[in-house]
């Protein structure tokens, strides 16, 4: 099952592109060292910034003091918090008050609230001496009580983090679907399980954060030149903040380094740029360093599950469960308090589940804000569902192979309703199980791990849903008072006059391979090659090509993307069928065909129009068109809106996305009795996200989301101390998986096509962390296996934890309690 | 990170307590002194260049006598600020006599902010180790030159570099997490 | 990854170096850079006068020496690893440099620089501790050697004095003992948790471990693993906590690592 | 200030430069010569995005000042291969799909060419080995080191 598609290196001129992997357009400038990324722009007499950070994760600021910086020789500026509370107004913020009274700058205004917050920016005519000047910035802080642990940010002695909000609680509310109580009394037994941990970490893309802001004073035109994956969104954030029109905020993008969420939350940064370059009158460019990017920019949420409560039949049927969930953002909430509704798309997990509740919180804390991370918010949820039934197996002695497909929602089920209204459009989710077993020689693992041997072997299985394309409605039920709804991407696709065919997408990729999959569908609906197809790399809202909820997110690229680009592109085919069959005679649009660059007749193929006659005749001798082709613009721009509906708000209740990719992952461990050192010694992912465009970009994706997760299971935490210092601020301490920690990945796939797009695909790439649950599914499964009853509490398992649970396995064993009745 | 431990002194309480008392005498306790400068009895302050083999960690030092009850008991609060690093370090002393001898009883809580405070957890344990050991060896030597009225061991002063400076000391600091 | 201003010198000889660095006192020699480098980049280092020591052709090579080795300062872990010498006459010096970091950091980064640097995560302290390395120093006065117990005097330090070059290290030959390595790391290859050395001979072990306390601890015990485990019990450490490794649980590894590298020894 | 001129061969183009003591071979080869295929990941030495051969050996040139550098001969990503063609690796990362941002790709192939260079049939462990040093967040490696067997005619 394990396949991997190689390519031919020539491709054939023929109809049928999409379903293939051909070489990406991307590659050529990239292997070269050829791509652009916003760090090799410069401009003439750019100034370089420097922010100077808060050493505190929580301090009053009593003074700055820049006078020693601006001496400096080539310097060219600095930016206060004094100036950036004058000449900008808070970030708007999601939530409902009073977590909406939180005031969040470009800069730390009064106070600053965790390590690395940026407070004063400093301008100057190289990097070192920008640098140089900032360490001239002195600040004098008045330090405060901090709180890094959420479960005590509502303790009556608790700091207090945003005086303005005068509580800690960002958003706070009950999801009620089924009748829970009810099926806690009605079931055979109840498993209690008394608090579960997901760890904070994030996917931390290789290229940092990094700007290029220029300032037009004739017109107050911005131009951003940036990785922000999404514009539309950081537009929204920024012009209000800036008191200026959305339009005066260009943003460009070309290659970028990488985003996983991570880079969707940079708009404060971008906003103390765009001050700078206006108040300073030049060119301003910030990269963002690792050490700084680990600090002070994007994590992943961290969440506690508390009092949980399973209700299970004998035979490990369960008819749903109760949680009490709270989730760390960080300091400030940002795209928060999002992430306290995008869980509920895979509220069940993967399982029939139809009575749940969940009393779920944000809080504030002083650690690095949050972003959205790859797997955002549904990996959290995912993991519970995952940890529920590997524990309810366990206690229970049940095989948790057989526990999932008790309780997986079953192929025939399909379209299937979830209790809050989601719809799972298709897939099977116990074949999916049975290729990943297969792929791990499950009945192999199980005959050793009876045999015994030095180590512990464990198998793991990790089930998730990436679920795609986001009806933004959902955040209506967090605030109702929001006016977001929907969703939507764009594409434009030209013929120009000489015959070039142009295709500009609203997307942000990241490496995703966009102008490859684009191409290949634009490819086979105007009969040429997708070498024949010019995709512009990056994005820029100059090119008017994008709408409010553009950008590259939340698995949706070959659904929003996708479907932008085959209606742009069938509106060109149309446009081109028309005016070919008005020159070529009057023929009806339909009995036109598009095939090697030519508009041919059916009836008599020799008669055909060239595509650079067409491109010509429309930009440059239309006095020739017919009159009733002279509509044809031969640039055509196509809106995508997935059909969604506003959810019910009382209920909580509707469907909060379109499609739902299914990741089943199985894996084997072994590990050291004396050490608690985890080695992962096989490892399969099975995939299926409906009809793929181009499998070796899909098989890619699932490799690169597998191995974020492997990392957040065994080696990246951001821990912080007491005094919220954070402990892993570059990548000696926040070990990110390399090479040799790593075994083959193993990949099957099958396609269910989901019924909801018109190309049958699925949106993909963030994964579910699936590798997550199967490590923590098989860390359990081999200290059980060695007659240690704990329970793996912790998303995250260091040797260090491994080792606590074998030695006092104990520990973890009393976090659960089963009661029959 | 808190450390504490105790130290004996051949020399009477009120010995142990003058040297102690003397920003003058302290200045030369602590390791890689470059300047010193005393505002009053309560306040002082000092450049410090804290010996790292790497090149050493400038750091600038204001301290403060917090509390105290002679001849038994001083708490100082003391905040170094330097590129990299803030050091804020709380020190109480417990002065017990004992005839002619004096058992003393410390406790330190040493926090570090800053980049540097992010990159070397596990390098600060040793290091406020090795520098509270210079602490009390040079506290001893003070000590023992105040005992005799002399002042030329001082003057010697432990180079922060030397072996001496960091050999086992049996009463030296022991941890608590923190 | 912006240095502070410095400045820069490049020596062609021990003797001008030497001059250099005991003319300034805020002057640091650079070997491979691969910690120096990094930690000048976050400006808590910041030398006035960088000493690169990488044209100072007379500290690097590997001389085998009446059984034993002579390595120059400045030898990288490149060098050790593809070294002839190293694999005829202590080949664990090869086994354990193959494991530091990466390609990258093999091909600049120097046991000089390693052992000086003295970093409690290291690899070269405790292995050199265990084999009974000696050093020699060479400053304004002349040479002096010292062996490896006295080497490491702290996090960070070492006996080489402001004013002073360590030139070479000097590895006693193996005379049938046996040698072993046993470590924990973050990842593989990665930041060390413990680093266990241990050198075997006539049925006495000598271990050496490293990063539970300021520096290499070194234990002496009866060769078998029983032995071995009791007497790292009883040994005097004081590891640190930090986010990968408790110190109590940095203790147990040390025992357990310590019977390891005897077990193994070769 | 100190200011040293360094003379270097960058992929056969000889260059002479003012440059500071404090400047970081990375910045000089990115800013002062415009070679921005060699890129910055990290700011401690970890990710490898920097890589370039140093007379013939790989290094993480964020790790050298630029002035150590005076006399050297270095290759980067833009001199792996001859003016419009890809060099076998390049192709079969390309053909393997071993890069998604293709951010780490420039310091991955360099050190996929001094490993081909010092070994020319590397085994997977040998492979794994000599990538170690190159962080890489999109692939999970499973492709770069396919592309690297291929390329070594594997």
């Amino acid at each position: 099952m394990s396949e991997t598609t190689v390519t031919p290196t020539q491709v054939e001129l023929e109809v049928g592109y999409a379903g293939k992997s051909i070489p990406r357009k991307e590659d050529q400038r990239l292997v070269k060292g050829e791509g652009v990324f916003a760090d090799d722009l410069k401009r003439h007499g750019m100034g370089y910034v420097h922010f100077v950070r808060s050493p505190y994760a929580h301090a009053r600021i009593v003074s700055v003091d820049v006078s020693q910086a601006e001496a400096l020789e080539g310097v060219y500026g600095t930016l206060t918090p004094d100036e950036v509370a004058e000449l900008t107004d808070p970030f708007f913020e999601l939530t409902t008050p009073p977590g909406s009274q939180i005031k969040d700058y470009a800069l730390a205004v009064g106070r600053v609230r965790h390590i690395g917050e940026p407070v004063v920016a400093v301008v100057a005519a190289t990097r070192e001496l920008a640098r140089d000047a900032a360490d001239l910035v002195e600040v004098e802080y008045d330090p405060l009580d901090v709180i890094v642990d959420a479960r005590r940010a509502q303790d009556d002695d608790a700091p207090i983090i945003h005086e303005d909000a005068g509580t800690n609680v960002v958003w706070s509310g009950i999801f009620d679907w089924g009748d829970i109580d009810g099926a806690l009394k009605a079931a055979d037994r109840v498993v209690k399980i008394e608090e579960l941990h997901f760890d904070r970490f994030a996917s931390t893309p290789l290229e940092c954060s990094v700007a290029l802001v220029e300032y037009e004073r004739a017109t107050g035109q911005f131009t951003l030149y940036c990785n922000h994956q999404m514009p539309g969104v950081a537009a929204i954030w920024m012009g209000p903040a800036l008191r200026v029109p959305l339009d005066k905020l260009r943003f460009v993008t070309h290659d970028i380094g990488g985003g996983f969420g991570n880079k969707i939350t940079t708009h404060t940064y971008l906003t103390a740029c765009c001050l700078l370059a206006r108040k300073l009158k030049r060119p301003i460019q910030w990269t963002e360093w690792r050490t700084d990017q680990h600090m002070a920019n994007a994590h992943g949420n961290e969440r506690w599950f508390h009092d949980i409560e399973v209700a299970v039949q004998n035979d490990g049927t369960m008819l749903g469960f109760k949680v009490k969930a709270i989730d760390d953002c960080g300091a400030f909430p940002r795209y928060e308090p999002l992430g306290c509704i995008i869980w509920a798309q895979v509220t069940p997990g993967l399982y029939r589940w139809r009575n749940i509740r969940v009393d779920f919180t944000q809080v504030v804390t002083n650690k690095s804000p949050v972003a959205p991370n790859r797997g955002y918010s549904r990996m959290q949820q995912l993991w519970l569902t995952e940890r529920i039934c590997d524990i309810v197996a366990h206690e229970l002695g049940l095989d948790p192979v057989e526990v999932r497909k008790k309780n997986y929602v079953r192929a025939d089920e399909m379209p299937y309703e979830t209790p809050n209204g989601c719809v799972y459009d298709s897939g099977d989710y116990a074949r999916c199980l049975d290729i990943a077993l297969e792929l791990i020689d499950y009945e192999g693992v199980r005959a050793r791990q009876e045999a015994g041997s030095g180590k512990l072997i464990g198998i793991g299985i990790g089930s998730t849903l990436d679920s795609g394309t986001n009806n933004f409605g959902q955040s209506t039920l967090l605030n109702p008072e929001l006016q977001f709804s929907g969703n939507n991407e764009v594409a434009t696709i030209k013929l120009d006059i000489f015959g070039e065919i142009v295709l500009t997408l609203g997307t942000v990729p990241q490496g995703q391979g966009h102008e490859t999959v684009a191409a290949q569908v634009a490819a086979d609906i105007l009969g040429v090659s997708p070498d024949q197809i010019h995709v512009r790399p990056g994005h820029d809202s100059y090119w008017n090509s994008h709408a409010g909820f553009s950008g590259t997110y939340a698995s949706q690229f070959a659904v929003t993307g996708l479907e932008a680009v085959k209606g742009a592109t069938e509106k060109l085919s149309l446009e081109i069928r028309r005016l070919a069959g008005a020159v070529l005679g009057g023929a009806d649009p339909d009995d036109i065909v598009l095939e090697g660059g030519f508009a041919k007749r059916k009836d008599n193929p020799e008669t055909a129009l060239p595509f650079m006659a067409c491109g010509a005749i429309v930009n440059a001798n239309n006095a020739v068109l017919p009159p009733d082709v002279r509509d044809v613009t031969l640039n055509c721009r196509y809106v995508y809106v997935p059909p969604f509906e506003l959810p019910d708000k009382e209920r909580k209740f509707g469907n909060l996305t379109l499609t739902y990719a299914t990741q089943i992952h199985a894996c084997v461990v072994e590990i050291d009795p004396e050490t608690g050192d985890v080695e992962l010694v096989d490892y399969a992912a099975v995939d299926d996200c409906g009809i793929r465009i181009h499998p070796q970009i899909v098989e890619g994706q699932v490799h690169g989301a597998t191995v974020h997760a492997i990392g957040a299971a065994l080696y990246e935490t951001f821990a912080y101390d007491e005094y919220g210092q954070l402990l892993t601020s570059n990548f000696y301490d926040y070990h990110v998986p390399h090479a040799l920690d790593l075994p083959e990945i193993k990949t099957g796939h099958i396609e269910s096509p989901s019924p909801f797009s018109s190309l049958g695909t699925k949106g993909m790439g963030e994964g579910g962390g699936a590798a997550i649950h199967a490590i923590c599914a098989a860390i359990q499964d081999a200290l059980r296996r060695a007659g240690k009853p704990a329970i793996v509490n912790d998303s995250h398992n260091p040797p260090e934890r491994v080792w606590r649970m074998i030695q006092n396995p104990e520990e973890t064993a009393t976090l659960v309690e089963v009661t029959a009745q | 990170m808190k450390v504490d431990g105790t130290k004996e002194f051949d020399a009477p309480a009120q010995l142990v307590w003058d040297v102690l008392n003397d920003p003058s005498k302290m200045a030369k306790l602590l390791p890689g002194v470059e300047s010193f400068d005393v505002q009053d009895d309560r306040h002082w302050s000092a450049a410090v260049k804290v010996p790292l083999g790497m090149g050493g960690l400038k750091l600038n030092f204001k301290f403060e006598k917090v509390e105290e009850r002679p001849i038994e008991y001083a708490k100082l609060a003391s905040k170094g600020q330097g590129v990299g690093a803030i050091v804020s370090m709380e020190t109480q002393f417990h002065l017990t006599p004992d005839g002619e001898r004096t058992s003393m009883r410390w406790e330190a809580d040493v926090r570090v902010a800053g980049p540097i405070g992010s990159m070397g957890q596990r390098v600060f344990q040793p290091i406020v180790n090795q520098q509270v050991t210079n602490v009390l060896n040079a506290l001893e030597t003070q000590v023992s030159e105040a005992k005799d009225g002399g002042t030329s061991g001082a003057e010697q002063g432990i180079h922060a570099g030397s072996p001496e400076a960091y050999s086992a000391e049996p009463d030296g600091p022991t941890h608590s997490a923190g | 990854m912006l240095l502070r201003e410095l400045e820069y010198a490049r020596p062609g000889s021990v003797q001008e170096a030497i001059q250099l660095l005991a003319a300034r006192e805020d002057a640091r020699a650079l070997a491979g850079g691969q910690s120096l480098v990094n930690v000048m980049k976050t400006r808590v280092a910041a030398p006035e006068l960088v000493v690169d020591l990488n044209r100072i052709d007379s500290l690097r090579g590997i001389r085998a020496a009446g059984g034993g080795l002579e390595i120059g300062a400045m030898t990288t872990y490149a060098a050790i690893v593809d070294s002839p010498e190293v694999a005829g006459a202590r080949p664990i010096l090869a086994e354990v440099a193959r494991t530091i970091a990466d390609v990258q950091v093999r091909n600049r980064g120097t046991i000089g620089g390693n052992v000086c640097s003295n970093d409690p995560t290291n690899h070269f302290p405790p292995l050199l501790v265990a084999l009974g390395a000696e050093f020699t120093i060479a400053g304004t006065g002349g040479e002096r050697t010292v062996d490896a117990e006295t080497f490491f005097e702290g996090v960070y330090l070492t006996a080489v004095q402001p004013g002073e070059l360590l030139t070479g290290i000097r590895v006693p030959p193996k005379n049938g003992s046996r040698d072993g390595w046993a470590s924990i790391t973050l990842g593989k290859d990665g930041t060390g948790i413990v680093n266990v050395a241990a050198t075997v001979s006539g049925g006495t072990a000598r271990i050496a471990i490293g990063c539970v306390a300021a520096t290499p601890v070194l234990v002496s015990a009866s060769a078998d693993e029983t032995a071995v485990r009791d007497a790292v019990r009883s040994a005097e450490l004081d590891p640190p906590s930090d986010v990968h490794a408790s110190a109590d649980y940095r203790r147990h590894l040390a025992e357990v690592l310590a019977g390891r590298a005897v077990r193994e020894a070769r | 200030m100190s200011e040293h001129t360094i003379g270097v061969a960058v992929n056969g183009d000889r260059y002479e430069r003012e440059v500071e003591a404090r400047k970081l071979l990375v910045h000089f080869i990115r800013d002062d010569l415009d070679l921005t295929g060699t890129h910055v990941g990290c700011d401690t030495g970890n990710c490898g995005a920097c890589t370039v051969l140093l007379d013939g050996r790989a290094v993480k040139s964020c790790m050298l000042l630029a002035v150590q550098a005076d006399g050297a001969e270095i290759t980067t990503v833009e001199g792996l291969s001859p003016e419009g063609e890809l060099s076998p690796l390049q192709q079969a990362f390309s053909e393997h799909h071993a890069l998604q941002c293709g951010y780490c790709t420039p310091g991955m192939l360099v050190s996929a060419t001094y490993l081909l260079s010092q070994n020319p049939s590397p085994s997977e462990e040998e492979i794994r080995r000599g990538i170690q040093g190159n962080i890489c967040r999109c692939t999970g490696y499973v492709n770069i080191v396919k592309a690297i067997r291929a390329a070594a005619g594997q």
